[in-house]
């Protein structure tokens, strides 16, 4: 299946664009990140950046379906 | 009201989307541009959000203060873009009928949306400029 | 900024009144005229003042939470006369560069003021009208 | 020496008026409220009511000057 993924502040910048298409065997949200890492190798996923299906938080074994959006999340700055 | 908008904020309506009859305090916080940071000179600060999700986040700061706190209304925007100096990033009022709630439940709402909604801050100083976070 | 006033208050009078380039932080309290009060429904308040000391004593507030706490400017305004449901009565605001001290900084005020304010309230209900206070 | 007196709220209700001058033996805060319970003996002045010398709370043992404005300081109801 192919998912959408966000990348957002310093990961967007990182990569040089905001947005992909990936083509999953898997289907969590750790599989997305999986593929993301391969995609773009320069980004640095670490242990700080926290995860989105849609609009909501979600874990690594979050499960993601065809048509989701799953967003990589920073650590925030909002306030 | 919950929002993330490139325009300016707006006191008022802040305190206009919150009052209530039966509501004898409102307690409004503003968070706005200061022009120092960890001994730096701030001079501009650029904000973007995850616009869909942090206004869900801000309903959900909302519902779970009124499961805590017995108040009224609450309101959050945040802006985004470039702000100077001054400029207002982020405006929270809640109403209530006795004071204690609405400070606390205001309170409580600007330090769970500096953890959890989904906006990030980029800093300009004198000597360039960096993503700050928490 | 220290008043009492017949005229209404503004709450963008009063963020403006203590905004600062360095200050990231304004908590801001309104109280208002609430639609009930110990089971009985309120229809108006008349708020009178002595008003030279009851402004000394806004004052006084402000000097002892700057003493307290690290804030920068307070603004203080009471209202006097006949107010509606929904009008605000007194208006607090207190910027800070951190947002702990505005907040506990705008919540002491409001607490002393209420002790220490000369500030009479008569409130007038459905069955009549009494002198309240606490 | 003659010393002026205010009255507020409740006080100035039971009172009828707000203000009062009264002429004084006597030199404290304690001396005024005991000339002003003659001068009006339907005020009831008891240990809720606070005292002000001009604009500053004052205890009944503070000394008053000519000129003074003794103020009779009600339960207040700010806020």
């Amino acid at each position: 299946m192919i998912i959408a993924v966000q990348l957002f502040g310093p990961l967007a910048e990182q990569a040089g664009r905001s947005r992909f298409e990936l083509t999953l065997s898997g289907s969590t949200v750790g599989d997305v990140v999986a593929a993301l890492s391969v995609a773009s190798p320069s980004l640095r996923i670490d242990r700080a950046v926290r995860f989105a299906v849609n609009t909501d938080y979600a874990e690594t074994t979050a499960p993601v379906r065809e048509g989701d959006v799953v967003s990589l999340i920073p650590p925030v700055g909002g306030g | 009201m919950f929002k993330i908008t490139a325009d300016p904020l707006s006191i008022d309506e802040a305190y206009a989307a919150v009052r209530a009859p039966d509501c004898g305090a409102v307690a409004i916080f503003v968070g706005t541009v200061r022009n120092h940071h960890d001994g730096k000179n701030v001079t501009r600060i650029s904000y973007s959000a995850f616009k869909e999700m942090a206004e869900k986040e801000f309903a959900r700061i909302a519902d779970e203060a009124r499961a805590r706190w017995k108040i009224g209304a609450v309101y959050i925007a945040h802006r985004t873009g470039v702000l100077e100096i001054g400029d207002a990033s982020v405006v929270i009022a809640v109403s209530s009928a006795h004071r204690a709630e609405a400070f606390e439940a205001c309170r409580h709402a600007i330090e769970v949306l500096k953890k959890m909604a989904p906006i990030w801050k980029e800093e300009f100083t004198e000597s360039g400029k960096a993503w700050i976070s928490g």
